[in-house]
């Protein structure tokens, strides 16, 4: 080689190897960071941790079993197979004859085998060939035909040899098959005894991070077959808005929530509920018999959760209602609804922050955020539980706060009024019922439309109450009842507060509303009627009064008090509305209305509410005039003088005059406007100003006021606010605030769910720091809500979003649930549930009646039960007949419309899954059969507690035992009111279907089999039952072991009973009119269909398309 | 600065007047004599590098999560299934036969063992063909004719003891000629 | 420090900051020319500008302070003089921009807009922008010192040395290739893409941005109607890049970097890739917050902020200001001052041709002049349409809605 | 050491590395020209260039970096084809998934950020260009060609920008796009369009104008995003190919790297 030819160089090559070598290196380490950047996943950090927790458990799984296996019996057997090793050894020529033998005959099998498959193959063939000739009528046709029957006989031959080959073969095996057999059964015993603990450690294998997992799970390698990896599921009919489309959800929460379907990785507090719960139902024979046995598996894990060292820390639990949610047999599935499409957040997403998740609080928000290194954030903070936390300004939608998660129920089942199982989402629907948020805020859903107006009908205040009055309670209804559900209007934080309106500000904005109150009164006050009402004749006595309302039906919906003894400190305290169940908050509260209203006022009002406005909510309780007369005697003694007290301001003419002018000056030139006023004397401008103020605060849309039908709600529309992006909240300039309320110092959290809470608990609070003018202020009135009240609002805010589900998937769809819905609505609306017992909740009342034998009745078997045109009639005009007449609570008129009884009766019927009509009306009953019922009707003693009086409606059979509380139904009803079948279903199980109820149980379950057990299997033969006998025995032909029988049998006696009852409404029937026709009834109707739910917009027909096109 | 300050001398230099010494400034370039080093270093440094970075090409096509259809599902009640048929029913959707004889319940796979076409049932013939190139199985799944070399596979077949439904997955499959459908979970034992 | 951050968001949170720039510009294109002296008529010219500003400054606030920083940055410059193309000077004015820029980052609103992964190529831009012009015209400053002293461009000295590709060349090729794949590497690992919420087409984000190199343009659509910035001018752009080497018949400056040869060329060119392209740019990116307001570099982008946008066409300062007359009816007359206005605008050329260019002219040719002056005068319509939008708030010129056409 | 050696030149005199690299070490003046000549990718350079062709204080390799960074984005954006369809349904998924969990989906920031220092390094070539005075006879028409690769450079960006299909995409879209409306006589708002008309019914409106045939819509949709992804993937880069081989072509005809002639 020639040496090299010098040459000029711009750059010294020296230099330039080195720059070379360096950047080389670098582009080296480049590749490495690339590599690891790739590699380094926050999600692989928590599969690691969740290995290792597995592989204790399977570890310390695995001692216990070893433990457990017998070693003894290991031992024997291993012995025993080796003994028939030797065995076989000691014969060895036998076996190795039959072993020769076997393999002769395999051969000939295989060869007898493939002759047969190549003569099968070739036949087919032939088949082909000659079919075809023939088809195409070629000359050779006949010819194939033969060969084809040529070869079918020879295959035939084959068939036969091959069988007989295989006998040869099988019967070879099973000689050779003698002495291997032994050793066989031996070791599968053996392996029957290894089984727990070769799992395991094939488990163990699997979780294990060294061995061949360390190389599986090697950055570069991990695509052959890692056990780091991402988990998803996809749920093609729960969507993802991308705006422009849907697109189905891909959720990849499974990849760090490893444990979230997997019992046994619960948190200690979760074990314990479970174990509780678990070992109720044990108790308590509500588990199958043969799961038992899983049961008490689980229990035992459970426990040993509890027991171990260390809590389970999320993200690795478990679920905490796996049988609801998530588990395989649940209803929510994760392969079918994931966690999303519930929990919000966002799919797809693998790392913590971006999967959307939102502290739940100020302090959670504390620790999410912080980081080791705040330049660095990454999986190596995650040891120390901060996840490197912040705010995705680009999630859409982040997950529901822990407080919240039940609102991720609503989306699908907005179309029920009860969720099953869903508590606090149940509780946070009736509670914006209860405050009719609704009323001000449109919220297009089925659950929130069609409800009655929350506040009453305004047009006849005159004649209710004095302007004075009026003035008071709107300035602060709260000073009048603390529990009502009237909001405060008026001087509420941004127009008083010193600490955010100024002092000068503050003065003018008090002139203002008292202004503007004295312009509502004045408004209401000059357009109200004046019907004149006719005071009591006699004068009332109000001790009897007192009784009335406390027995009669009042507390079912009203309270009647507003203070209360406090549990912890045992001083009295102002009431709250949650002090009180739901349902009792229905009516107001009773306190005080004497110095609110009138003796006529309240006499006419509860003979029958509807005549002061015809959508009245309160029932008519059929008062007699004395009846009225005592009860208004009584509610005018409800005095609160104190209230009276306050003083009022006269109107200031200067602020009635800037505020009317400052709506007239919309429309009008200011010259025009002043002319105008002056035009005007005091009284109208208050007038004007009223109408105006109206408007402004909406009162019509809680209110009938005439003059303001028709106009829209004054809220925003609340129908998707839960979908609503977060930069659309206007939290002005508010962080942190002092509540008005207690005092504290309130953090808002930057998302939705805290905008929502703090505006509902305290609704003025984002004017703070603003500057606006008086008109401009938000005017969302204070409801005074508790915090519990407040966050469930906002929970039913927060779940009412746009987000798409699948029709397949949404709730109560069908025809039947809609039926039902309907019915349960109009329950709600009418607080049925202030009386009784309807889907298992309700009887609010229970609380003021002592004496249970005095309650309104348990409507849970109502469908079955009872008659629906009976039902029909019955809520059409409850005075039709009186069941138990000795009750003191009346079922009152509701004045219901044909419509709404129907849909009640439906959801009854449907509820109690009883077809609408009876057709054991008309039944025949057969002769024997009442006798037979009759006489062990005498033999039970029903006689003792029931009455079988004719029933007169007007004139109903007073009690003739002194002991009233044993006094049971008249049973001549049974025929009109009760069906057939639940007759003697009730008179077998009456606890089961209604607990505690007076109803003797006389056929009671036997406690191994469950089936029911006769009293009078026994019995009928002692000397007592002797004359029973005798009357019984004509009608068994005198074979008494057919009656013995029949007496063991409860289920027939039950049946036998059943037909005497029915047979006793049919004579007395017949008794009372002598043609012997049965009254007539009002029939129901057949009942419309009830609409489906408005759902959100395009999701009806999407609906409707989906069921048509089927799937 | 203040050397470069002075005009520069206007000297033309000639081309490739490079002998002159001041011009040759390095002598570093490459030889066989002398390989440098850090030249060694250098390109084995690079090759490293290059080749980790194809592999990361490499890695990249091998995706961490696939959107196939699930490999498992429910496939109703044995009742559902009539003895000694070939059902079809799952086989447009999940690619699955199940076969109830008088004894067992199994799962064959559709895919032919020879190039991957979907065999057809013929029950005329009593056997699986594949149009492809002529592969026939038994209902067995055991290959008898034709070019391909191995019986059809099975898929892991099980009945799940909470509602017992018959489960079958896909992602587990059992080969005949390893001697795997003697394994429980390839069949359901009637 | 407070004090300061304010001082720089009034100087930039207007078109102040576009004045300063093109003045500074016009200052360092004099110095380089002239090689600075205040004490020369160029000098005093530049000089009284800087007064001027400081004086109408006392009446309009903004304008007190571009007076300030503008005299400020001049006595600077002619301190400095020919130092400044001093490597070491060099190297501080970098670190100043360096430490500048790393104290900006301390402040939240700062770091919010430069942190932003589409913004950081930009900001690194802004430094690269800055270093090579001034590598750029230090070196065309030696090789003029290299002239005027008789001698010859640095880069000349080696024309007619020849290197063989390989090594020198390859070599240096292949190390640029795997620095630059390092950068790319470690860029891309430091910095996400930016991945925002789903398209949206209900929901505009605020502000909505064009990439961020066409934000020069979305900040001429403030000044001209969209068929104007959005159409003709970026056409004329690229045909005026186009016809450079056809306008450009100067032989001198040729492969090597120079600026006396070629001052008008340069001079222009810098101007609109400077100031006119890269410097709105940069406004558009850093300056431009929420409803497109303008906001200075620490100030924080309040969506509700709000900024009088009260503009009035020529047309009506002409008739109704000025002769208290409602606009005539027909556009024709309305639009009279408008058309006249530019149609003098545009016939500069022939009257500048026949007086102080008459030399161009004849160097260049008619064909080369006239098209050239054409371009020129539409380039500088964007200055000029700027400063009077700033100072009279005039919205346009023309302003025919009958047709669509406003200038 | 000697070891090694012997490797090497066994390596080196073997067949397979001989009839790969023809010339061997290029330490004589002839191999190191056929060196070049010989390969086709070196084969774009000349022989020998002048000195300062090979000064980075004088050319700041700012074309050659354009060139590499189109390499780049070639290689990085061919990856990322494997993994992203270009539909309403997937786009923005798709490119959530590179990050989530696509192996190596840093591909994506390689080839966002690529774009912009592409945009970047092609400025800056420009204005070296010009402060050297390099478009001056011979090289207008390269110069030339360069401005239009300027463009293009912008236009491989700008469609590049819409695939995410994020806000920050569609809106930046939105904006840009919106400027074709205007174009005088062929847009929707443009001057004078008003005035083409057949009779009452004019000619051009949103469905028919200049920024419809760019978005092929009347707003950003779904044929948007097809239509900038053929363009980004397939159109724009052929025709900048095309003209980058005429750019160096050029170079080499026009005088070599600049430098003064």
């Amino acid at each position: 080689m020639k040496p090299q030819e010098p040459i000029p160089h711009n750059y010294s090559m020296r230099g330039l190897n080195l720059i070379f070598a360096l950047s080389s290196i670098g582009l080296l380490m480049a590749t490495g960071l690339i590599v690891g950047y790739d590699y380094v996943r926050g999600w692989k950090w928590f599969q690691r941790e969740f290995m290792r927790m597995q592989q204790e458990r399977i570890e310390s799984d695995l001692r216990a079993a070893q433990l457990e296996t017998n070693k003894t019996q290991l031992a024997d057997l291993d012995r025993r197979v080796r003994e028939n090793e030797v065995d076989i050894a000691r014969h060895r020529d036998q076996y190795v004859l039959a072993q020769k033998d076997l393999d002769r005959w395999e051969g000939e099998h295989y060869a007898a085998d493939q002759d047969f498959r190549f003569a099968k193959a070739r036949l087919d063939a032939q088949r082909y060939i000659a079919e075809a000739s023939v088809v195409e009528k070629r000359s050779d046709g006949p010819r194939q035909l033969a060969e084809y029957k040529r070869q079918d006989r020879h295959f035939n031959d084959l068939v036969l040899r091959l069988q007989d080959v295989t006998r040869k073969r099988d019967a070879a095996k099973a000689r050779v098959d003698v002495w291997l057999g032994k050793i066989k059964t031996e070791e599968d015993k053996r392996k029957e005894l290894t089984a727990s603990v070769d799992l395991l450690n094939k488990q163990l294998q699997t979780v294990q991070l060294t061995g061949p997992n360390l190389i599986l799970n090697l950055p570069m390698l991990d695509f052959v077959n890692p056990t780091f990896k991402v988990d998803q599921v996809v749920l093609s009919d729960l969507f993802v808005d991308v705006n422009y489309m849907h697109v189905p959800r891909v959720d990849r929460c499974m990849t760090c929530h490893r444990a979230i379907d997997r019992p046994g990785f619960e948190s200690k507090k979760e074990a314990a509920r479970l174990t509780q719960e678990l070992q109720q139902k044990l108790d308590s024979f509500q588990i199958a018999q043969e799961k038992r046995k899983d049961v008490e598996d689980r229990i035992a894990q459970l426990k040993r959760i509890e027991d171990a060292p260390q809590d389970t820390l999320n993200p690795w639990r478990t679920h905490p209602k796996l049988d609801l949610f998530v588990g395989s047999a649940s209803p929510h599935p994760l392969l079918d609804f994931g966690c999303t499409a519930c929990h919000r957040g966002q799919d797809r997403a693998t790392e913590f922050g971006r999967a959307g998740h939102v502290p739940a609080s100020p302090r959670m928000e504390r620790r999410w955020a912080s980081a080791v290194s705040t330049l660095l954030p990454g999986p190596w903070d995650y040891n120390k539980r901060h996840w490197a936390w912040e705010e995705n300004p680009f999630n859409e939608t982040p997950m529901y706060p822990r407080q919240y998660y039940e609102a991720g129920c609503i989306k699908c089942h907005s179309g029920q009024t009860w969720v099953d199982q869903g508590d606090e989402i149940n509780k946070a629907t009736s509670t914006v019922e209860l405050y009719g948020c609704y009323a001000c805020h449109k919220i297009n859903n089925w659950r929130f439309t069609d409800l009655r107006r929350p506040g009453p009908d305004l047009n006849g205040i005159a004649e209710k109450t004095t302007p004075e009055w009026a003035f008071r309670w709107i300035s602060e209804p709260h000073n009048f009842r603390s529990t009502t559900r009237m909001p405060s209007f008026f001087y509420q934080r941004n127009m008083i507060d010193p600490s955010v309106v100024p002092a000068p500000e503050r003065e003018q904005n008090i002139r203002y509303q008292d202004a503007e109150i004295h312009s509502l009164v004045t408004y209401l006050f000059s357009k109200s009627s004046h019907r004149p009402w006719q005071p009591p004749a006699g004068a009332g006595d109000a001790g009897r009064g007192k009784q009335l309302v406390e027995s009669v039906g009042c507390m079912a919906c009203h309270i009647d008090s507003e203070w209360l003894k406090d549990e912890k400190s045992g001083q009295n305290r102002l009431a709250r509305r949650d002090d009180y169940p739901l349902e009792r908050n229905y009516g107001f509260n009773l306190t005080g209305v004497g110095t609110k209203t009138h003796a006529a006022w309240i006499y006419n009002w509860v003979k029958n509410p509807k005549n002061y406005y015809a959508d009245a909510p309160m029932p008519s309780l059929r008062l007699t005039d004395q009846e009225a007369a005592d009860v208004t005697a009584f509610l005018l003694t409800l005095q609160k003088p104190q209230f009276m007290t306050s003083t009022i301001r006269p109107p200031d003419p200067a602020a009635v005059h800037d505020l009317a002018k400052g709506y007239l000056v919309n429309t009008l030139s200011d010259r025009d406007a002043e002319a105008k006023l002056r035009a005007m004397p005091l009284h109208d401008q208050l007038v004007f100003l009223g109408q105006r103020s109206i408007e402004k605060y909406g009162c019509y849309s809680c209110h009938n006021i005439k003059g303001f039908e028709g106009l829209k709600p004054i809220g925003t529309e609340l129908t998707v606010e839960g979908s609503k992006a977060l930069h659309l909240f206007d939290f002005g300039f508010v962080h942190d605030y002092i509540s008005a309320e207690d005092g504290k110092h309130e953090h808002i959290q930057d998302n939705v769910a805290s905008w929502v809470y703090n505006k509902v608990r305290n609704p003025r609070i984002y004017d703070d720091k603003r500057t606006k003018t008086y008109g401009d202020k938000l005017k969302m009135p204070n409801f005074h809500l508790t915090q519990d009240e407040a966050r469930r609002i906002t929970m039913v805010v927060l779940g009412l979003t746009k987000d798409l589900v699948a029709p397949e998937k949404m709730a109560a769809l069908d025809s039947r649930s809609r039926l039902m819905e309907e019915g349960r609505k109009r329950v709600s609306q009418h607080n049925c549930r202030g009386c009784h017992v309807v889907d298992g909740k309700g009887r609010a009342i229970a609380s003021t009646i002592a004496d249970t034998n005095f309650l309104p009745p348990d409507l849970s078997p109502e469908g079955s039960r009872a008659q629906s045109p009976w039902l029909f009639n019955f809520l059409k005009d409850p005075t039709v007949m009186k069941i138990r007449p000795w009750l003191n609570v009346r079922m009152p008129t509701f004045h219901f419309t044909d419509q709404e009884t129907n849909t009640l009766v439906t959801f009854f019927a449907e509820e109690g899954k009883a077809a609408q009509f009876d057709t054991m009306r008309a039944m025949h009953l057969p002769a024997a059969n009442v006798v037979i019922g009759k006489t062990v009707f005498d033999m039970l003693r029903c006689a003792q507690c029931h009455v079988m009086a004719p029933v007169d409606p007007e004139n109903p059979p007073k009690p003739t035992v002194a002991d009233t509380t044993s006094l049971a139904p008249n049973l001549t009803l049974a025929k009109l009111r009760l069906r057939h079948d639940w007759i003697a279903d009730w008179i077998r199980r009456p606890n089961e279907m209604i607990p505690g109820t007076r109803m003797p149980t006389n056929f009671p379950r036997d406690a191994a089999t469950g089936g029911f057990q006769s009293p009078l299997a026994m019995a009928i033969d002692t000397p007592q039952f002797a004359q029973y006998k005798s009357r019984l025995l004509p009608y068994f032909r005198g074979d008494e072991k057919e009656l013995r029988r029949t007496m063991t049998d409860a289920v027939a006696l039950t049946d036998y009973l059943r037909d005497y009852i029915w047979s006793i409404g049919i004579n007395q029937m017949r008794a009372a009119s002598p043609d012997g026709e049965v009254p007539t009834v009002l029939q129901p109707s057949t009942p419309a269909t009830p609409a489906m739910p408005a759902l959100k917009s395009g999701r009806l027909e999407r609906v409707q398309a989906g069921r048509g096109g089927g799937r | 600065m203040s050397e470069e300050i002075t005009p520069y001398q206007v000297v033309p230099k000639t081309p490739l007047a490079g002998s002159a010494a001041g011009d040759i400034r390095e002598q570093g370039e490459i030889t066989r004599r002398n390989f440098p080093f850090v030249l060694t270093a250098a390109w084995l440094a690079l090759t490293a590098a290059l080749g980790g970075l194809t592999s990361v090409l490499g890695r990249f096509m091998f995706p961490n999560v696939l959107f196939e259809p699930v490999q498992r599902f429910k496939a109703g009640f044995m009742s559902d299934y009539a003895v000694g048929e070939v059902d079809e029913r799952w086989k447009d959707k999940f690619g699955i036969w199940l076969v109830r004889t008088e004894e067992i319940m199994y799962a064959l796979i559709t895919v032919c063992t020879h190039l991957g076409c979907t065999p057809n049932w013929l029950p005329t013939q009593n056997k699986f063909k594949c149009p492809c190139h002529g592969s026939g199985y038994y209902k067995s799944g055991i290959n008898f004719e034709g070019p391909t070399p191995r019986p059809l596979e099975r898929a892991k077949i099980f009945i799940d003891p909470s509602d017992g439904q018959i489960v079958v997955d896909k992602a587990k499959q059992f080969h005949q000629e390893r001697g795997e459908w003697v394994d429980p979970e390839s069949f359901i034992k009637l | 420090m407070t004090f300061i951050k304010d001082f720089i968001n009034v100087l930039s949170a207007s078109s102040i900051s576009f004045l300063l720039l093109s003045s500074i510009f016009a200052f360092i294109v004099y110095f380089n020319l002239l090689d600075g002296q205040l004490r020369t008529k160029g000098g005093k010219l530049f000089l009284g500008l800087g007064i001027a500003f400081v004086l109408i400054g006392l009446f309009i606030r903004p304008l007190l302070y571009l007076g300030i920083a503008y005299l400020a940055i001049m006595f600077g410059l002619a301190h400095l003089g020919p130092r400044l193309w001093d490597r070491k000077v060099g190297k501080w004015l970098l670190i100043f921009m360096l430490a500048g820029f790393f104290v900006s980052m301390l402040d939240p609103n700062f770091f919010l807009i430069a942190a932003k992964p589409d913004n950081v190529p930009i900001g690194a831009m802004i430094f690269l922008l800055g270093i090579f012009t001034w590598i750029a015209l230090r070196k065309a400053y030696l090789n003029d010192k290299q002239i005027a002293a008789g001698g010859i461009p640095w880069e000349k000295t080696e024309t007619s040395e020849k290197l063989f590709v390989w090594p020198d060349l390859v070599y240096t090729e292949m190390l640029c290739m795997i620095l630059l794949t390092i950068v790319m590497i470690v860029w891309s690992i430091v910095l996400r893409a930016p991945l925002e919420e789903a398209a949206n087409p209900t929901s505009s984000p605020n502000p909505a941005k064009a990439p961020w190199y066409f934000l020069g343009l979305q900040e001429m659509l403030v000044y001209f109607d969209p068929w104007l910035a959005g159409v003709v001018l970026p056409t004329l752009i690229i045909v005026g890049l186009m016809a450079i080497p056809y306008i450009d018949t100067n032989p001198k400056g040729a492969g090597y970097y120079s600026f006396r040869e070629r001052k008008w060329e340069i001079g222009i060119f810098l101007y609109g890739f400077l100031v006119l392209w890269s410097f709105l740019i940069i406004t558009g990116t850093f300056l431009r917050g929420p409803n497109w307001n303008f906001f200075g570099p620490y100030e924080y982008w309040d969506p509700n902020k709000l900024v009088p946008l009260v503009n009035i066409d020529l047309s009506e300062f002409f008739w109704v200001s000025l002769f208290h007359m409602p606009p005539p009816r027909l556009w024709v007359i309305r639009e009279l001052p408008g058309i006249l206005l530019v149609v003098g605008y545009l016939s500069l050329p022939p009257l500048l041709a026949t007086g102080p260019f008459r030399r161009f002219y004849l160097k260049m040719g008619a064909t080369r002049y006239y098209v050239g002056a054409f371009l020129f005068l539409i380039m500088m319509a964007l200055p000029i349409k700027m400063v009077l939008r700033w100072l009279f708030n005039l919205k346009y010129i023309v302003h025919i809605q009958e047709i669509f056409f406003n200038i | 050491m000697a070891d090694l050696r012997a490797l090497q030149d066994g390596i080196v005199n073997s067949q397979i590395w001989k009839s790969i690299f023809r010339v061997g070490i290029p330490n004589t003046n002839r191999k190191r020209v056929l060196a070049v000549l010989g390969s086709l990718i070196l084969h774009l350079h000349p022989v020998k260039v002048r000195r300062s062709g090979t000064r980075m204080s004088y050319t700041w390799c700012m074309g050659g970096t354009t060139f590499f960074l189109f390499l780049v984005e070639t290689v990085t954006g061919l990856l990322l084809m494997f993994y992203y369809r270009p539909t309403i349904e997937y786009a923005f998924t798709d490119i959530m998934d590179l990050r989530e969990q696509a192996p190596f989906g840093i591909m994506r920031e390689m080839h966002r950020w690529g774009a912009h220092a592409m945009v970047i390094a092609v400025w800056l070539h420009m204005f070296r260009v010009f402060m050297t005075g390099s478009y001056k006879p011979p090289r207008e028409f390269n110069w030339n060609v360069g401005v239009i690769l300027l463009v293009l450079t912008l236009l491989l960006s700008f469609t590049g920008y819409l695939l995410p299909w994020d806000q920050l995409a569609i809106w930046a879209i939105t904006v840009g796009s919106s400027m074709a409306r205007a174009t005088p006589g062929a847009g929707n708002e443009g001057p004078m369009s008003g005035l083409i008309k057949l009779g009452d019914i004019r000619l051009i409106h949103a469905g028919d104008d200049a920024r419809f045939a760019l978005i092929g819509g009347r707003s950003i949709g779904p044929a948007t995003l097809l239509r900038f992804y053929v363009l980004h993937c397939v159109a724009i880069p052929l025709v900048a190919g095309f003209l980058m081989a005429i750019h160096f072509w050029r170079v080499r005809k026009d005088g070599g790297i600049s430098g003064p002639l």
